[in-house]
């Protein structure tokens, strides 16, 4: 599905990723984890060509994606949907437009049918009836969910989280995560990059350990726990040890 | 109706809100300048960041304020030939009024603004928060030397740039107009300008301390974020423009009766 | 020993504290938790001066510091330390200088004898051989430790968290841990943490109170919080979606 | 000095690069897409900008008459040129040329701060992922605005400046108004000169800014120090352009 070949990659000057090398599966929720946050989400922007890289290609339903023109690239950006770390939501727009505005750009849709996926997915996100409202009157929490909802609302097979529960509480955490397993597509992909490791035991399927700007490891659950591997050991016992029951 | 009077009545408290957050913030900052309980290093720095930052857009300014006023003056004399009012017309305009003001206004882009996005950063990541946590009064330690920084400054680019003006009006009098360099010179010396030099040099004190104290106001009440700081920064470089034209306006008419 | 009573605080027509008391006792690590928005930094702010209550008491060792003035505050702020989330240091300065510009403020030490003590912090929280470099150039979770080290450089008898390990990735969350637990048990400090953080509040708190709908829902030791019956705590314990919790709604 | 001169060389490249993308959106119809936009922008920038002009233009107004007939009093006491003159000089030069560095102050910084705010915030790459291109979605709109409001917004500074001008020569040195007022002085080539001024000024300070605003880096530094760019840069432009013109329009108009 997406295929990372000897990615390097610097962001602002700072080398932040270096030869790597990832094959996400269809069907699975990947989860990306690591020191420091800058390399993970250089990675998902690579991803979706928001970035090119220095070296290396990525390569998206076997297609490079640095050989696309302007419209190839268009279509491709079409299959990915991305929840930006800082919401990203249009100040400028109230809900029910930020969620409609995809469909409005691919303009295949008419604007009745938009309106009813637009109602029809924030009741999915637990936000019914708040077309009306603009981002500056929402919560951190609200304001993650209706960016959930725009990232979405198209159906696109691939989505990508880039720490999706930053700086909300563990309760509206679980929420967010509880919708990511929800929304994930079956035969797409789901990528998320976060911190909060105990709540993405629950919901991610294969994992990838990003240190020092290269992959540390990748494998199950079963694997993270047999692993030997010392950074492996501390970096999810430290998260795993304490809290909950 | 009721509409329009309410904008109104909200625009004059938030006006007078302003002014007066100013005027207390200056009180604050002239209580720690006398006694100068300042921190020397923090002084230091501003004086460099102020005095390097400001110096090439100043003299540029300058240099092209000069020529501007020649090619302006220059339709005149073309008409009349009354090529000996040149020099006056010139120098008269550079000194007094527009020199002054357009050295002002860079000075208020380039420092003053730049004054306010640093101030809010800091304000926004919490680190006046910090300042005043150590105990250390954030105006005695931020706010003072950069008002000290940029009185003094301004004074010496508007003193300089004067100079420069004169001698890219000099240039372009030569290129444009053919009056030899040294009798364009000539003529600004014979116009006793001396009276309006010294205007422009209080009016450019003056407009440093309103750009040091408009900018540094709006940098401490920064707020939301990173885009609280550019709200403060496009804030204070207007607050900043007006505060110019008026204390232009208050210094002429001080100095009219004097 | 810090002790509020009976706190009030809103902020336009949103009513943040709703009449919060709390006891901190000496050399204990007193953790306040909640959801995000329950106003747990605001109770801390109240401490040092940076805000004043609407209405309520503040009392440390039993003075009552409620309406001092900035001025006085200085005073209680040399005696309690801040550490904010965002680790605040100095970006113009060297890790080094930031550390030393308390002593340099108010030991009256030259430029480079703050320096020297200034190394010594450092040395405190494992950050020695960094003291060149600038903040910009170092992860969050170093910051963290290097903000710690100029709290300290006051000799504070209290010292107040705020969020010291949301946004910094678990092992360096397990390092502030193990810091704030070595100040309470070699200097004894008294230390007041606010975070959200599950896994650091069962690692490391002596007490946890926790603030829900503007006041203290409930006060007491990890272990009670364990086994409480309480809906509300469980849920946030557990920090499973489903549960009475509600939240602060649509602002404004 | 000289990585300033190649960071400074290096912006202007990227500046006219952006220039040219506004104008091949604009040929390819993108003002019907976003005439709400446009619309939208008049009124912010043309709002927000009224009560400024009117102080800063007003003032400035004064404060020349002011000085001027407190100089021509010492050397000859006849005032009656005055008034053209000052008219004239106001429409060639002070009238565009100051409104032009409000514009550049008001709405420069405000086109820097908004676009970096946006930036800092990634709603721009939330555009770039829905295939919205943010030269057509975000420059365009504010560039067209800007370029009008420019041009009214000086001819307004020009009327405020000269009123404020005729009533101070009125109440201090009584000039009666009928004397102030005579245009026979102005000519076609002034009001071509004022108009081209107001003009370049209006379509140079939202791509500089814009320039400034997009090109804005992470943290909360980033888009004060934008801000400050586009507030420096745009103001430089105006004068650096109006030098050019007002060489050209002396050389080639009369």
């Amino acid at each position: 599905m997406i295929e990372a070949r000897h990615l390097s990659a610097s962001f602002e000057g700072v080398s932040v990723l270096d030869d790597v090398n990832i094959r996400v599966r269809k069907g699975t929720i990947v989860g990306i984890v690591g020191v420091g946050g800058v390399g993970k989400s250089v990675l998902l922007k690579l991803f979706c060509g928001l970035m090119t890289p220095e070296e290396g290609q990525v390569m998206v339903d076997d297609v490079d994606i640095a050989s696309l023109d302007f419209d190839g690239l268009g279509s491709l950006r079409q299959r990915f949907g991305m929840l930006f770390q800082n919401y990203a939501l249009f100040d400028f727009m109230t809900v029910g437009e930020n969620v409609a505005f995809p469909l409005e750009q691919t303009g295949d849709c008419p604007p009745e049918e938009i309106q009813a996926r637009v109602s029809e997915r924030l009741v999915d996100v637990g936000l019914a009836g708040s077309e009306m409202l603009y981002p500056r009157e929402l919560s951190g929490g609200m304001k993650k969910r209706v960016s959930m909802a725009r990232a979405t609302i198209a159906n696109a097979r691939i989505l990508l989280y880039d720490d999706p529960s930053a700086g909300l509480d563990p309760v509206t955490s679980s929420k967010i995560f509880s919708l990511i397993e929800r929304l994930h597509d079956p035969n797409g992909v789901s990528v998320v990059v976060s911190h909060d490791i105990d709540r993405m035991i629950g919901v991610c399927h294969e994992w990838i350990l990003l240190h020092q700007g290269r992959v540390w490891f990748v494998g199950g659950l079963e694997a993270v726990k047999m692993s030997s591997d010392p950074v492996v050991a501390t970096f999810f016992d430290t998260a795993s040890q304490g809290g909950g029951v | 109706m009721t509409g329009v009077m309410a904008r109104v009545g909200r625009i004059t408290i938030n006006t007078l809100v302003v002014v007066g957050g100013m005027t207390t913030l200056l009180g604050r900052i002239l209580r720690s300048l006398f006694p100068l309980r300042c921190d020397a290093r923090e002084t230091w720095r501003a004086f460099y960041k102020v005095g390097v930052k400001s110096f090439p857009i100043v003299i540029l300014t300058a240099l092209f304020t000069g020529a501007i006023m020649v090619i302006q003056s220059g339709h005149y004399v073309h008409k009349t030939g009354a090529t000996s009012l040149l020099g006056w017309a010139a120098g008269f305009a550079v000194f007094a009024e527009i020199g002054p003001i357009l050295i002002g206004l860079m000075f208020s882009g380039r420092v003053g603004a730049n004054n306010t996005a640093e101030l809010g950063t800091m304000v926004v990541t919490e680190q006046v928060d910090a300042l005043r946590s150590l105990a250390i009064n954030p105006t005695a330690y931020l706010v003072a030397p950069r008002f000290l920084a940029m009185t003094v400054m301004l004074f010496l680019l508007t003193a300089m740039g004067d100079l420069f003006a004169l001698f890219g009006g000099a240039v372009t009098a030569k290129f444009m107009l053919d009056v030899p360099v040294w009798i364009f010179l000539q003529q600004v010396m014979d116009a006793q300008l001396l009276d309006e030099y010294l205007l422009g040099l209080v009016k450019g004190t003056v407009f440093g301390m309103s750009i040091a104290v408009v900018s540094c106001y709006y940098g401490l009440t920064a707020q939301g974020g990173a885009t609280g700081v550019g709200r403060a920064v496009n804030a204070s470089v207007v607050a900043a423009a007006i505060g110019i034209f008026v204390t232009d306006f208050v210094v002429a008419l001080m100095w009219g009766i004097l | 020993m810090i002790e509020f009573r009976n706190i009030h605080k809103r902020f336009g027509e949103k009513e943040v504290l709703r009449g919060v008391s709390l006891q901190v006792e000496k050399g204990q690590i007193q953790y306040i938790i909640g959801t995000s928005g329950a106003g747990k930094s605001v109770l801390a702010k109240h401490l040092v001066g940076l805000m004043r209550a609407d209405s309520g008491q503040i009392l440390l060792d039993g003075e009552d510091i409620t309406d001092w003035n900035e001025q006085a505050f200085y005073k209680v702020r040399r005696r309690c330390a801040t550490v904010f989330q965002h680790s605040t240091l100095f970006d113009s300065m060297t890790l080094a200088e930031n550390v030393a510009l308390p002593l340099r403020k108010h030991r009256g030490l030259s430029h480079q004898k703050a320096l020297v003590r200034a190394m010594e912090y450092l040395k405190q929280v494992n950050m020695a051989d960094h003291g060149h470099r600038f903040p910009a150039d170092v992860g969050d979770g170093l910051r963290k430790r290097v903000a710690i080290a100029r709290g300290l450089t006051m000799e504070p008898e209290y010292v107040v968290f705020d969020e010291p390990t949301t946004g910094i990735d678990p092992l360096a969350a397990a390092n502030v841990d193990q810091l704030i637990r070595k100040l309470s048990d070699d200097f004894g400090v008294t230390s007041i943490v606010i975070s959200h953080d599950l896994r650091s509040i069962f690692r490391v708190a002596d007490r946890i109170a926790m603030l829900y709908k503007g006041r203290v829902w409930l006060d007491g030791t990890p272990d009670e919080f364990q086994e409480t019956t309480d809906p509300v705590v469980r849920q946030f314990i557990s920090g499973d979606a489903e549960g009475p919790m509600e939240f602060p709604g649509v602002r404004g | 000095m000289t990585a300033a001169l190649a960071a400074w060389i290096d912006s202007s490249v990227r500046t006219w690069d952006l220039l040219r993308q506004t104008i091949v959106w604009i040929l390819r119809g993108a003002l019907r897409r976003r005439r709400r936009q446009v619309l939208q922008q008049l009124y912010e920038m043309g709002n927000r900008s009224v009560a400024f002009i009117t102080v800063t233009l007003g003032i400035l107004g004064m404060i020349s008459v002011f000085q001027v007939l407190k100089q021509v009093e010492k050397i000859v006491p006849d005032f009656s040129m005055i008034g053209p003159a000052f008219i004239q000089m106001m429409i060639r030069e002070f009238g565009p040329t100051i409104a032009g560095l409000m514009i550049a102050t008001r709405v420069g910084s405000g086109i820097a701060a908004e676009i970096g705010s946006m930036v800092v915030t990634e709603q721009v790459d939330a555009l770039r992922m829905c295939n919205a291109d943010p030269v057509d979605y975000l420059v365009v709109p504010r560039f067209v605005a800007c370029g009008i409001q420019s041009v009214m917004l000086s001819v307004y500074g020009v009327l405020v400046g000269v009123l404020a001008g005729a009533v101070t020569a009125y109440l201090f040195w009584n000039v009666p108004f009928e004397t102030f007022f005579r245009l026979d002085l102005v000519q076609w080539g002034d009001i071509a000169s004022g108009l081209l001024k107001a003009m370049c000024y209006g379509l140079a300070i939202p791509v500089i800014s814009a320039q400034a605003g997009l090109e804005t880096r992470g943290g909360s530094e980033g888009v004060g120090t934008s801000t400050t760019r586009a507030v420096v840069n745009a103001s430089f432009a105006v004068v650096v352009l109006d030098l050019i013109l007002s060489g050209f329009s002396y050389l080639v108009l009369f």
